[in-house]
């Protein structure tokens, strides 16, 4: 991989670091309504995931955790950002919210706040690309804990009895909100678990993002060429609460620090300045650019742009009723 | 215009459909190789292969969620739910996902979904195989229900689910497959909004729907011959209702009979009562009346189920209360 | 008598059933090591461990199957679903199951099973996150569904669900749980059945239930500085409605306005108008009213999501008209 | 075994066919209403497998095929021939009908319609004999189309995860209505399925009932002693149509004529005989037996029973309008 493209990488990392953590702020300071659900300590692995798929063609969705996934895919942040600020500009016109981020154009369908609920929804977008003939794949992102919905085992039967292109990728951070992952599934691993349905699977570590993308390249080929499900679990972690309410009495500071050492922007910037990318300097500069921009372009964006008007409340329940 | 079955219609509505458009696809529990469970899909497998018409695994919420995904992407997906008792399961993906995708998207994405369902009781099939559920689908923003009376609407108003850009419910009944009737020879759609004037009538309006309508034509007749006129109306998009088509009705008759297979509380009737009262109270020359199951699950005996579910003779019975005879 | 949350309330009536019968126990997700979504459950796994407070995997239908199970064994499990909206997943177990097996079994076998759930809108959880499911539970046989609008009837209605020999819904509120209220310190029990009249008044009824009861408290406030004393009904217990305790009011005011939170269709408005037509419409001197969401999947925005959920300005704009003033 | 409990074992499953047979006639003859689904050619399973649990004590739940279950729970075959006639003597008072027969006083606790529902219900009787605290143990049987629902993975993992002393019986007949299993699942051994649940799990011929009491005293032993679930996978065939309205367009003759060569009672029989236990004359009088049996006390109970009072439509709703 080029030089330019790994401190790209970087920077993808480090922005999406930034961006969540401006929405954290920004909740606090009540411009931001509802649930929110942020990703720092995951970024490796929808931003690695995604390097190898195709963006903007292949379809994306995921659950409640998606702002990165939509950014990632080529939606604006800026149009992300005016969403959770509820505005008229925001890439669901204000009536989404953080958990449905939408970006149609660039194929990102969405996210879902029902844990389970994309399963069939990706495996659908894979029979439509078949039935239409395209060598797209559809790709779907959620936790370990969604793996204990009665939709995994439904939709990963007709996944591979109808061949469907999907790549299931499993975040498994070790947590569904409070609850641990061996208390949740008699079976930890989640790649383990999709044996019976016949769909190839693996499992690498979610913190480092040149080991995300080699398993994903493969994982990605896998299914565009044989056209057949695949499921890739990424080990990996949360930082921060699962939405703003955590009070993380489940889990010990200790383990939190331990794998704030494995944070996948602190190993990746680690290698760069090794390989000579990037010096401290320059991520430094890197990181003022990055906040900059969220705030300059698009915070302002999102704190200028207009809200919804009330009038239009019962627009777009039903498309004739103007799309 | 030829005489067809329900059946027929809906089968001869999926072909035309499946020929037109290759985006168009069937789905559902033995409704390939073997057919369907009441033919509506039978001969379609051999005609348009694996592909595009789905036997599918038991697994109603997820085939269900494949619809809707494969909808989202500009599929016709044609989703059969075999009795709607198994939609309990499917409501996860149809409520949350189906019937809000658009809004939640602010408009950006289609759920152009289908979903067929016969409900209703038929001979003796117990509690859990028993159930009508149209006020469930009815009752959550975003989805449209129609629910065809006869082999004409059968045909007509799947044809136009399957174009409408919204998701669809379509309800049918386990009793009106075999249902004989006139469907002319030429494409056509019926609108998926509208009550529709079966007989036109001056002393009371009965308010009916699937399987109901039948029981109200029944009733109507009879009162007929004691010089009693009913309106008989089919109320038949059941999501969004028709309020003007229903007020039309009561201000012509001052009278107003609900008749729903379903048992009462939160029902059709509840509804069509409460746009007379809002729309048309001081039309109202009696109390408006229910007719409708007793509140109970649908027993198996033969003579309990008949006691549960109402009939032309009810109808009759409240029709000449109503009109104080 | 002390003051207590409403979530307090749910807690203290967990605590004393689980204290009392070791056949009780509780179920759901994140309720035990987390203490539950809203506190509801919390320091019950350390004292009662995790065979009798037990923390669930994401997979709605099968632990309230297991609930189910258990209760037709002659447990007494109290089910959390964390949100409504997610109870869309379990409605195959709980309909076709906990609502029919005592009638199915012919009475043999009971099923004291509870399922407790806050639905409603909060502050911008979005469409997924906002249902008002009520009128899906009270319309089919065999539940009963109760809604505790205060502390006092949070705790004296859990501690008859889980005496009940029937299922039972108990709908929640997200935005309650901290709602402060008086509870009486000794044991007490809340009839399953009944409205309860949280304010007398002579010039109009309001009907309402769960937090509408709220909002129609302030508009009686409001309306009285006007001189206008409405009466207002927690309808309280909505499967089976009290249709005795809803037309006594409606003979005493001969007014009546029904408030919910939900959207209108097939709503606990629709049948509260419908039971009133039935039992009362010569005493209505006008036509009866409901204030409901609008027709929408509720959307994220602050302003939007205001606009489609009714409130007390709502109410007492709808009191007034009923009152021609 | 005895001599006189093999003879019983034939006797128990020539019986379960002609009551089977004899619920076809009344069917046709417009008797029996609703759906009706037959057991001819399954005798081995339920019979084999309940012969080695504790019947009255151990917990047992199915789907709609469930006449032959009920029946060797307990159950008065008279009261379930009721039960299909809809008469107040039967074991649901005639308001469940075929699908739907209980005996709770020997613990049979019904069969259900929605295919995948009883797995959490059985997961559920086995919870709370956890927390009685007896040694009993809860017991479903279900069809290999079954284990294609949510509930079947939800329920897999949360009694493996709790180890609840539940045995999973898995009747493959190799269709689901009209649908080949190769057609609707990804792994056609059901007993594979379960790997990931850790639940010890097992497949054997489900014609031969000495293999099938052989491996369900292993299952059974296994549950009641390790107090966690199992799988037990068993091969068999259905005879006749999925219910009285079956085509059979879906299988052929052939197929079909294969499988009657392995009835379970042909089999049986023809081991009995080579031990010397029964002869053909002694057979043919058993089942003349059986038949005056059905004819004299089971069905005419049914035929003179009452029905139910439609003044009673309303009882049984809730628990305090009578039981
Ligand atoms: C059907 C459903 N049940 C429960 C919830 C509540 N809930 C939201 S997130 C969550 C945990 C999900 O865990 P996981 O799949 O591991 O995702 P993570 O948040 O860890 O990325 C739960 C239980 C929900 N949103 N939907
Ligand atoms: C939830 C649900 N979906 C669909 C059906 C319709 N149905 C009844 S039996 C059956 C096939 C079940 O096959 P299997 O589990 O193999 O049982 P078998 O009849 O072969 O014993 C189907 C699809 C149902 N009863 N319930
Ligand atoms: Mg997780
Ligand atoms: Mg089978």
């Amino acid at each position: 991989m080029e030089a330019s493209d790994r401190k790209r990488l970087l920077r993808e990392m480090l922005f999406a670091r930034r961006f969540e953590e401006r929405c954290a702020q920004a909740y606090q300071e009540r411009e931001i309504g509802g649930f929110l659900h942020l990703y720092p300590g995951q970024e490796a692995c929808a931003i690695g995931v995604l390097e190898k798929a195709r963006k903007g063609q292949d379809y994306v969705v995921t659950g409640y955790r998606d702002h990165i996934h939509a950014i990632q895919c080529g939606a604006d942040p800026k149009e992300v950002m005016a969403e959770l600020y509820g505005k008229e500009t925001g890439s669901s016109r204000g009536r989404g919210g953080s958990m449905h981020i939408y970006d149609v154009d660039h194929h990102f369908m969405g996210g879902y706040a029902l844990v389970g609920g994309p399963f069939p929804l990706a495996a659908g977008f894979a029979k439509a690309i078949k039935l239409r003939g395209g060598d797209e794949i559809a790709i779907c992102f959620l936790g370990d804990g969604a793996n204990n919905q009665g939709t995994f085992h439904e939709t990963m039967n007709m996944a591979s009895l109808w061949k469907l292109p999907v790549l299931f990728v499993c975040e498994n951070n070790l947590y569904g909100i409070g609850t641990a992952i061996e208390r949740a599934s008699s079976e930890i691993n989640q790649y383990l678990r999709v044996a019976p349905y016949k769909i190839a699977a693996s499992q690498v570590d979610g913190q480092d993002i040149d080991v995300v993308m080699a398993e994903a390249e493969k994982a990605i080929t896998h299914v565009r060429e044989k056209r057949e499900p695949y499921f890739l679990e990424l080990m990996t972690y949360r930082l921060r609460g699962h939405s703003m309410s955590d009070s993380g009495a489940y889990r010990s500071k200790e383990e939190v620090e331990q794998w704030a050492q494995r944070d996948p922007i602190g190993i990746y910037k680690k290698r760069l300045e090794a390989a000579g990318i990037i010096d401290a300097a320059a991520f430094q500069a890197m990181d003022e650019e990055i906040l900059e921009q969220i705030e300059n372009e698009i915070v302002r964006f999102a704190l200028e742009s207009p809200e919804p008007r009330v009038e239009d409340l019962e627009r777009y329940v039903y498309v004739a009723e103007g799309a | 215009m030829a005489e067809m079955m329900y059946w027929q219609a809906i089968l001869r509505a999926h072909d035309e459909e499946l020929a037109r458009d290759p985006l168009v696809f069937a789905m559902g529990e033995d409704i390939g190789v073997a057919g369907g469970t009441y033919k509506a899909t039978s001969g379609l497998y051999a005609k348009y292969g694996p592909e595009r018409v789905i036997d599918t695994p038991i697994s109603e919420n997820s085939y269900t969620g494949i619809g809707i995904g494969a909808a989202m992407l500009g599929c016709r997906p044609i989703v059969e739910i075999m009795s709607v008792n198994f939609a309990w399961l499917a409501m996860d993906q149809l409520m949350n996902n189906a019937a809000k995708i658009h809004y939640m998207s602010g408009g950006k994405i289609r759920c152009p979904f289908v979903m067929r369902v016969p409900g209703g009781t038929a001979h003796q099939l117990g509690a859990q195989h028993s159930a009508r559920m149209e006020k469930v689908f009815m009752g959550i923003s975003g989805l449209r229900v129609v629910t065809p009376a006869t082999p004409r609407d059968a045909y007509g108003l799947l044809k136009s689910a399957v174009r409408s850009d919204d998701p669809v419910v379509l309800i049918e009944h386990e009793s009106m497959y075999n249902l004989k009737g006139e469907v002319p020879d030429e494409e056509f759609f019926t609108p998926l909004e509208g009550v529709k004037v079966m007989r036109p009538g001056r002393d009371l309006s009965i308010f009916a729907y699937n399987i109901s309508v039948h029981w109200a034509l029944q009733a109507a007749e009879r009162l007929a011959k004691e010089g009693v006129e009913a309106e008989v109306i089919d109320l038949r998009a059941l999501k969004p209702l028709d309020r003007a088509g229903i007020a039309a009705s009561v201000r012509k008759t001052h009278r107003a009979l609900i008749v729903e297979e379903d048992e009462a509380p939160v029902g059709v009737g509840a509804e069509v009562m409460a746009l007379i009262n809002e729309d048309a109270f001081f039309e109202l020359d009696a109390a408006p009346v229910r007719v409708h199951a007793k509140d109970v699950p649908i027993p198996y005996n033969r003579r309990l189920e008949k006691a549960a579910i109402p009939n032309a003779d009810d109808v009759v019975a409240a029709a000449k209360k109503l009109l104080g005879k």
